[in-house]
């Protein structure tokens, strides 16, 4: 059998069987789940190759899968996090509600996803997109009726993409008469201007949606923070990376070919709109106090940089985004799966609450320091060779005022990364989390394993590089050079990872040494109430942590920006269409055969009325 | 003892060299003689030619000066004060109210005797002492941490029941929490 | 479950404080959303200590309330004993007391540009200030032996007469402080910086200030033309000419440059009086003072220090120990009940310079 | 002290002894005007005296002990800023059972000083919130300021003696016996014994 | 192996050594001259060698958890990483023993490195609990999103001018157009001077460590071997960014006389600016960076692009 079905079938059988392993006990269908995936990513790194090629006849069209460079890479990011994500979702989501609707949607996400990448025709890709948005959909509203308002607005937004791609489909298809991807590659420089531009929007529009950018982001955060976070870390981690692999597949493949003037004035002001994103969103992940929702912003802001680097178009503007990809994919995935540890293990996220978990939770800390730094674009690790390579890019192709856009917002990254470990970490220990013990070891390795290959990026970025030039080779760019562990811009500017790496570990480790051993014995180890209160005792309740409105100063400097709030419009026009939307909600009862026949029925439709529908 | 410059390592006198020429002091005003410690160290003054230099936190900090009588409100405080700062540490006592209660002795709510609740190095007297005699007990600890004599804190901690033993005498709330040394 | 507000311990043992006190905040952000004064670290028990010491004795004690500004205490304490006694003053005598007073408000306004500038981060202006109220102070030990403490205002008179020359150097010392203002307005006044900060800052509500207890250089600033020279004359002030400054704004910058106008105003009276002294005793003897004891009364003085209206409610029961001294210092209401009050919704950085612009001075507040 | 000199003072103490029964009032000097009234009187006088009669600063408030009379005598030092006449209101209270209202309602820093009474004095005001404690910490004694405290016994218990103050010598005197060296002149001129 | 590892580790030692004895003894000489201002004597220049050494001879210190030891070692690492990857001298002989990694790195990373401190500064604050920490890390953090704006708005502007995102690479275009940057694009020179006054931390821009109000701000609970720590890789920063700005805006030095020259005159700015300033509150500095010089930084990066 062919490997790319035998994945979707052991996905798809796994998700089947999840459902129904929640008869025998809870928790076995976490394990299938875990099963599942793990032995798909198995089939996935052993047997497949960018050589097979899968046709399925239904009535009278054909529905391809294939594999190419491109999107084994974006498959082997979705294979492996999400292996270990489910690993972690065991211990996660013991002892929770409705565990087989939540798995059998989880391995469907992944399945849907995988579809996708496999997808070599605009039909399947859709479908398994269609898939891919009701599965997320029918997970974001587990949690209940105030998620239920959550998932209609995500809801919303991604039928509005996915009309868009049905609109782009079928135009396409009227255009060149054909489904494939790779027709629409080579034949698009032909078709004429209006048509070139019409298509460019709506795909846009289309991959815009999953990729949150600016306009259409205001989903994203509350759906971010109020899954499952062992959904959310691949919702946030790969699923959006889905935006991201069409708009690589749009922008590189189709665009970059056109001549037409209109699409890279599109492109510019997507650009624009991803580092308006940036800083927008990275200013509203500054003032959250709950440490998912800001994590859910900063997603967003990181889509911002990825949809910059993408739209700028350069060899190596590309490369830094999708390279910031995978590591978004990775870093996003570990910090909310640490914020979902500390939620298993205290019962909230929120960070004016939790503190000083440092010494509770080590495990969990090291985890997220690491993301936080590659978050926050510091080297050594792999955050800051995408950090490092889009502003080349964006320096070397006189996107002057780009730059400064995304610098301010990564800039800005800092505050929340700093408020996300100190919220949580550190600070004054409570009384209330006296108790509180490590995650246990399922959950804290995949962590771990996560973290690591952070740092193995940022040492030989190089072993991402190659995968990387190769699917850059595959859309078209040309030959893209890179090496092991040197960076360079087109300026012939250079940065040996290699000897930073060397150089600062060197200087760290003997500084580390130096203070654990000076005066070993004679150092104090003392609790966080022994500090200098000006000489006074602070008594048993008193606050002394400084957590309620940590930028307030900050915020008083971006006031004006703040002031007028995308969401207060959206929520304004969802207000509005709430009346409309209402029976739609009726419909989603959240029953899960309910939405399971849905679906069905909606795929069913559009196969069997492909015809009419397409053409 | 034989703690003369002879039989000192070459690295201790480094580093009491090195400590002598830098007196981090708490800026801790504990007393009414604070008003003199401005003019110390400013312009007219200037204690930081002898590399005197006020630090704000206990943690960094070298020398407690007590400046004046200690009400027993405060004694709780500088205790706790003394106790966070880290060794080697000094202190001056200020003032002619820290050596025997001064004109409050017979106050009911200042100290009259500081060394029997933590341990002095130097005592300036005076009401107020000058600037200049503020100097001169800074240069008096000076030549103490140079042989190696100011050695309180180490007295502190060898005594520290009997320095407990009055200290909980005045304070009548002991609800610091105890260090172990 | 912790509070939500974050607890920040002001002091007592921390650089921005006036003194040994304690400001506990209750911050959000960098809001002050509650601030409650805690006082009590120099409680001596002055007034206790004066009811078991004599008449004279008790004169080495009042001087040691306030220590940036001790005068005001001194000619409290004695016009209090002389309305009491009914004891003459001679005319100098008043005269070198007033000149006493306005050198001892010039030495606590140069003090306290240094304070109002180091809670501002402009460390510069203290060396300048400090260091300038050395002359003075020197002036001082000139006349009276002592630099800080001078115990010189004594019921009755002065102790002693002015030194020869002393008054030529007193001229010198204002000539060389009123070129140093000229300096001190370029570094402070006229620095947009200082204005920044200063403007808009620690506003008392005019409409209630009165009520509040607000006295001195806050109530000025407010807009009130108080000022107890004035008012409740005292001394020879009737028999000088100067203007009491006041400003609209009732916020730091107001009161600042109400201050820096007053420095003016002093300066030009130290030398009115020079000019005008008359000659004569100045001092009134007072019998042994072991058996001195003043007859049975009480009487509230007050006057006009640096900070505000200082008075004195001074109980003789006949005997030769005073019955009952009860001192009420402007610091009294400024640093309790006023502070508490300006400071909610402040922001955290102004919580010292506003201290500072109301002249809190904790031993007043506790004695 | 003529009539004629001081006519704002006396039609201040006219008014308020018109108003107010069991009132005595005097001028007892320019500008300062002094009366006496019930302990029950305050609340209302203070007001009166606040809206009808312009004193709308609060100078200051005192409390004396008459341990001999067995009462405390309570102050309260009244400005008015536009007749320019410091105004004081005193009321005796009782020492065996010290309770008075609490009056600050009416001014918003009576509380600060009441607070202090009540520290110091032990005088209890009806209704008067805020911390216990002021100014002292942790004070179990009786209130220091209290005549029959006495401090000199006190200290005795609580802190070390000065040495030198042992026999009411003079500290000169002691210091020198000590280290043994000659008693000076000037010290033996001194000397108590 | 060869000689030449053991050479070029002799060469980071005395880089090393070079940048904490400038560091050290610039640190003297701003206290002389801030003493000079300021009417008194002042310490001597070497007081801050006797500080540093007192507070390694320290025999206890406090810890508050080992994220402790974790905020003075990323900021020594910080300071010794960036000096490794900056150009001290541009001349050919003595370039030897302080070229070090010069050309393994470029502007961007040092950016980025040298953030890389102030983080594990701020992480090792919060592991101490104190509040007073916390407000002083939250106001640094926020007033570096001021300053970094116009900085960066400085160095795109002189990047695109030179073509080169390498600080040698900028020293080149410096030495063969015989000129210095700073007269080249004197408008990105200005942007990057008013931020530099805000790295350096001293007043007006001092917030984070604001005595007055949050005693020593983030470093309250260091003391002991981490504040010596912490003195000394402040001091290398301090060297760090003189001889960075020294570089890209002033044509670099040839030899250690020149250096000394201009990294001294160039300190002076916000040392002199200092002394004269009270300290602005947060969002007064945050506002005040994206006011002129952020508009003087977007000029200067018009005039590289338009009118050159």
């Amino acid at each position: 059998m062919n490997s790319l079905l035998l994945i979707i079938l052991i996905l798809l059988g796994g998700a089947v069987l999840a459902y129904l392993a929640k008869r025998i006990t809870p928790m076995l269908s976490s394990i299938v789940s875990f099963l599942a995936i793990s032995s798909a990513t198995a089939v996935f790194f052993t047997m497949t190759s960018s050589t097979d090629i899968v046709e399925v006849n239904i009535r009278n069209f054909t529905l391809e899968f294939g594999l190419n460079a491109y999107s084994w890479l974006f498959g082997a990011m979705v294979m492996g996090v999400s292996a270990l994500v489910s690993l972690y979702n065991i211990a996660y989501m013991k002892g929770k509600d409705r565990l087989g609707y939540f798995n059998s949607n989880f391995t469907l996400v992944v399945m849907a996803m995988m579809g996708i990448l496999f997808s070599n025709d605009w039909i399947s890709f859709f479908i398994f997109w269609e898939i891919m948005t009701w599965s997320s959909f029918l997970i974001i509203v587990y949690n209940g009726i105030e998620e239920g308002k959550i998932g209609t607005k995500y809801m919303i937004f991604s039928a509005v993409g996915g009309y868009a791609m049905l609109m782009a489909i079928v135009i396409t298809n009227s255009q060149i008469n054909s489904f494939l991807i790779s027709d629409l590659i080579s034949s698009f420089a032909g078709l004429d201007m209006g048509m070139q531009s019409l298509l460019g929007l709506l795909f846009m529009i289309a991959f815009s949606v999953k990729a949150a950018v600016m306009p259409l982001h205001v989903w994203a955060p509350r759906a971010y923070s109020d899954s499952p976070m062992s959904f959310t870390a691949i919702f946030s981690g790969l699923l959006s990376k889905m935006g991201v692999f069409g708009l690589g597949i749009v922008l590189i493949s189709v665009f970059a070919k056109s001549t037409n003037s209109n699409i890279i004035v599109y492109t510019e002001i997507l650009a624009w709109l991803g580092a308006i994103t940036g800083v927008m969103a990275t200013f509203y992940a500054v003032i959250q106090t709950d440490a998912k929702r800001l994590l859910a912003y900063s997603s967003v802001a990181q889509l911002g940089y990825i949809v910059v680097g993408l739209a700028i178009g350069t060899k190596l503007s590309v490369m830094a985004a999708i390279f910031m990809a995978v590591m978004h994919a990775i870093f996003k995935g570990t910090l909310f799966m640490a914020v979902g540890a500390v939620e298993r293990q205290t019962g909230t996220t929120d960070m004016t609450k939790l503190g000083a978990l440092v010494r509770k939770m080590p495990w969990t800390f090291v985890a997220a320091l690491m993301s936080i730094i590659a978050l926050a674009g510091i080297p050594p690790l792999g955050g800051f060779i995408g950090k490092w390579m889009l502003y080349e890019s964006l320096i070397t192709s006189d996107h002057y005022f780009l730059i400064v856009m995304t610098f301010l917002s990564s800039t800005a990254a800092f505050l929340y990364s700093y408020r996300f470990l100190f919220g949580i970490f550190l600070g004054q220990e409570e009384k209330e989390f006296e108790n509180v013990k490590e995650a246990p070891a399922t959950m804290v390795i995949p962590m771990m394993i996560l973290a690591a290959s952070l740092f193995f990026f940022g040492m030989f970025p190089g072993y991402l590089f190659e995968p990387i030039a190769n699917s850059m080779e595959f859309l078209g760019m040309g030959q893209v050079d890179w090496s092991m562990t040197v960076l360079s811009n087109q300026w012939g500017d250079q940065v040996d990872t290699l000897s930073i790496v060397n150089s600062i570990i060197t200087i760290f480790g003997i500084a580390f040494i130096f203070l654990g051993l000076k005066n070993r014995k004679k150092t104090r180890y003392v609790t966080t109430k022994d500090i200098h209160t000006g000489g006074e005792i602070p008594t048993e309740n008193e606050n002394l942590t400084y957590a309620v409105d940590f930028y307030k100063p900050f915020e008083r400097a971006i006031e004006p920006a703040m002031r007028r709030k995308m969401d207060f419009y959206y929520n304004k026009f969802g207000n509005g269409l709430e009346s409309l939307f209402e029976f739609v909600r009726r419909i989603y009862t959240g029953n899960g055969q309910t939405y399971a026949l849905y679906v069905i029925i909606f795929l069913v439709i559009l196969i069997l009325f492909s015809e009419q529908i397409f053409l | 003892m034989p703690n003369d410059k002879k039989s000192q390592k070459i690295v201790d006198i480094i580093q009491n060299a090195a400590r002598k020429h830098s007196l981090f002091v708490l800026a801790y005003g504990t007393g009414c003689g604070a008003i003199e410690i401005p003019p110390t160290m400013t312009s007219r003054y200037d204690a930081e030619r002898f590399g005197i230099r006020g630090m704000a936190t206990p943690r960094q900090a070298d020398v407690l000066l007590v400046t004046g009588y200690l009400a027993t409100k405060t004694l709780k405080r500088v205790i706790r004060a003394y106790e966070q700062m880290q060794d080697p540490k000094y202190v001056i006592g200020f003032g002619s109210c820290t050596i025997n209660g001064g004109m409050y002795w017979d106050s009911y709510n200042t100290i009259k005797l500081l060394d029997k609740y933590i341990p002095v190095d130097v005592y300036i007297n005076g009401c107020m002492p000058r600037p200049e005699a503020v100097i001169e007990g800074f240069i008096e600890l000076q030549g103490l941490i140079k042989d190696g004599k100011a050695n309180g804190a180490t007295k502190y901690k060898e005594n520290i029941d009997w320095y407990r033993a009055n200290q909980k005498k005045v304070i009548k709330n002991w609800n610091m929490p105890d260090y172990n040394w | 479950m912790r509070e939500k507000a974050t607890t920040l311990y002001l002091g007592p043992q921390h650089p921005g404080i006036t003194g040994n006190m304690m400001v506990k905040l209750k911050v959000e952000g960098d809001t002050i959303v509650k601030a409650e004064t805690h006082v009590g670290y120099l409680h001596r028990g002055f007034e206790k200590l004066m009811e078991r010491r004599n008449w004279l004795q008790s004169f080495t004690i009042v001087c040691r309330i306030c220590v940036p500004e001790p005068d005001p205490n001194e000619l409290n304490y004695a016009r209090a004993v002389e309305e009491i006694e009914g004891r003459e003053v001679p005319e100098r005598a008043e005269w070198i007391r007033t000149l006493v007073m306005e050198l001892s408000r010039l030495a606590s306004y140069l003090l306290w540009f240094g304070g109002q500038n180091g809670s501002a981060g402009l460390y510069t202006m203290p060396q300048w200030s400090v260091g300038d109220r050395d002359y003075i102070l020197d002036l001082f030990e000139e006349l009276t032996g002592g630099r800080v403490y001078h115990m010189y205002i004594w019921p009755g008179g002065v102790r002693r007469d002015l030194p020869e020359g002393f008054t030529g150097r007193v001229l010198q010392t204002m000539d060389y402080l009123e070129k140093q203002l000229v300096k001190y307005d370029q570094l402070m006044f006229e620095n947009t910086i200082f204005q920044k900060r200063a403007k808009g800052i620690g506003w008392i509500d005019p409409a209630k200030a009165i009520e509040w207890g607000v006295v001195g250089p806050p109530l000025r600033g407010a807009g009130f033309k108080s000022d107890v020279r004035i008012d409740d004359p005292y001394l020879i002030y009737d028999k000088l000419d100067f203007v009491v400054p006041t400003q609209k704004g009732s916020d730091v910058w107001a009161r600042s440059l109400v201050r820096r106008e007053e420095f003016q105003q002093s300066i030009n009276m130290v030398r009115q009086i020079i000019d005008k002294m008359p000659a004569g005793e100045v001092y009134n003897k007072i019998p042994n003072p072991m058996k001195w004891t003043i007859p049975a009364g009480d009487a509230y003085v007050k006057a006009e220090s640096a900070r505000g209206e200082f008075g004195y409610y001074v109980v003789s029961d006949g005997g030769n120990k005073p019955r009952r001294v009860h001192v009420k210092g402007p610091a009294y209401v400024h640093g309790v009940t006023l502070l508490e009050e300006v400071l909610k919704g402040a922001n955290i950085s102004d919580v010292s310079f506003i201290m500072n612009s109301l002249g809190t001075c904790p031993p007043e507040i506790e004695r | 002290m003529t009539e004629d000199k001081h006519i704002k003072e006396q039609k201040i103490v006219d008014q308020l002894s018109g108003t107010f029964q069991n009132l005595t009032g005097k001028v007892k000097r320019e500008r300062r005007v002094e009366v006496s009234v019930e302990k029950k009187l305050i609340p209302s006088v203070l007001s009166y005296v606040k809206d009808q009669l312009t004193f709308t600063h609060m100078s200051h408030m005192s409390c004396v002990d008459w341990l001999e009379d067995e009462h405390f005598e309570l102050v309260y030092i009244l400005w008015s800023p536009e007749l320019k006449v410091q105004l004081l209101v005193k009321t005796l209270i009782n020492r065996e059972n010290p309770v008075i209202e609490n009056v600050d309602m009416i001014w918003g820093q009576l509380n600060t000083y009441q607070r202090e009474i009540r520290e110091m004095y032990g005088i209890q005001f009806t209704g008067l919130e805020g911390r216990e404690e002021f100014v002292l910490e942790d004070w179990d004694e009786m209130p220091p300021m209290r005549r029959d405290f006495d401090t000199a016994e006190y200290i005795k218990d609580v802190f070390f003696e000065r040495p030198g103050r042992d026999g009411a010598k003079d500290v000169r005197e002691v210091i020198a016996t000590r280290s043994g060296e000659e008693i000076p002149e000037l010290a033996k001129k001194y000397s108590r014994d | 192996m060869d000689n030449s590892i053991w050479i070029s580790i002799l060469g980071f030692l005395a880089t090393i050594t070079l940048a904490f004895v400038v560091g050290v003894f610039y640190g003297g000489l701003v206290r002389k001259v801030t003493a000079r201002i300021q009417n008194r004597v002042g310490p001597p220049f070497y007081q801050n060698f006797f500080d540093i050494v007192k507070l390694y001879s320290k025999t206890t210190a406090i810890n508050h958890g080992w994220m402790q030891h974790l905020g003075p070692a990323f900021a020594i690492t910080a300071s010794v990483t960036s000096l490794m990857f900056i150009p001290i001298l541009n001349g050919q002989g003595d370039m030897m023993w302080f070229e070090n990694l010069n050309f393994k790195g470029d502007l961007i990373f040092l950016l980025y490195m040298m953030v890389f401190g102030s983080l594990g500064m701020a992480l090792g604050a919060g592991q101490t609990g104190n509040p007073y920490s916390a407000i002083g890390v939250s106001r640094g953090l926020s007033q570096m999103v001021g300053y970094e704006i116009p900085w960066v708005l400085a160095l795109v502007a002189i990047m695109m001018q030179a073509e080169t995102t390498s600080i040698t690479g900028l020293i080149d275009y410096q030495n063969a157009n015989d000129t210095w940057m700073m007269f080249e694009s004197p408008l990105a020179f200005i942007a990057g001077l008013l931020a530099m006054l805000g790295m350096f931390h001293y007043a007006p821009f001092d917030v984070p460590f604001a005595p007055a109000e949050l005693a020593s701000g983030p470093a309250s609970e260091f003391g002991g071997k981490y504040l010596a720590l912490m003195m000394t890789s402040g001091a290398i920063m301090a060297f760090v960014k003189l001889v960075l700005f020294v570089d890209i805006f002033m044509g670099g030095a040839s030899n250690l006389v020149m250096l000394l020259v201009k990294t001294f005159l160039l300190y002076m700015v916000p040392v002199l600016y200092g002394v004269v300033s009270p300290r602005y509150r947060t969002e007064q500095s945050i506002r005040y960076f994206w006011g002129w010089p952020t508009a003087i930084g977007v000029l200067g990066v018009l005039y590289v692009v338009f009118i050159r």
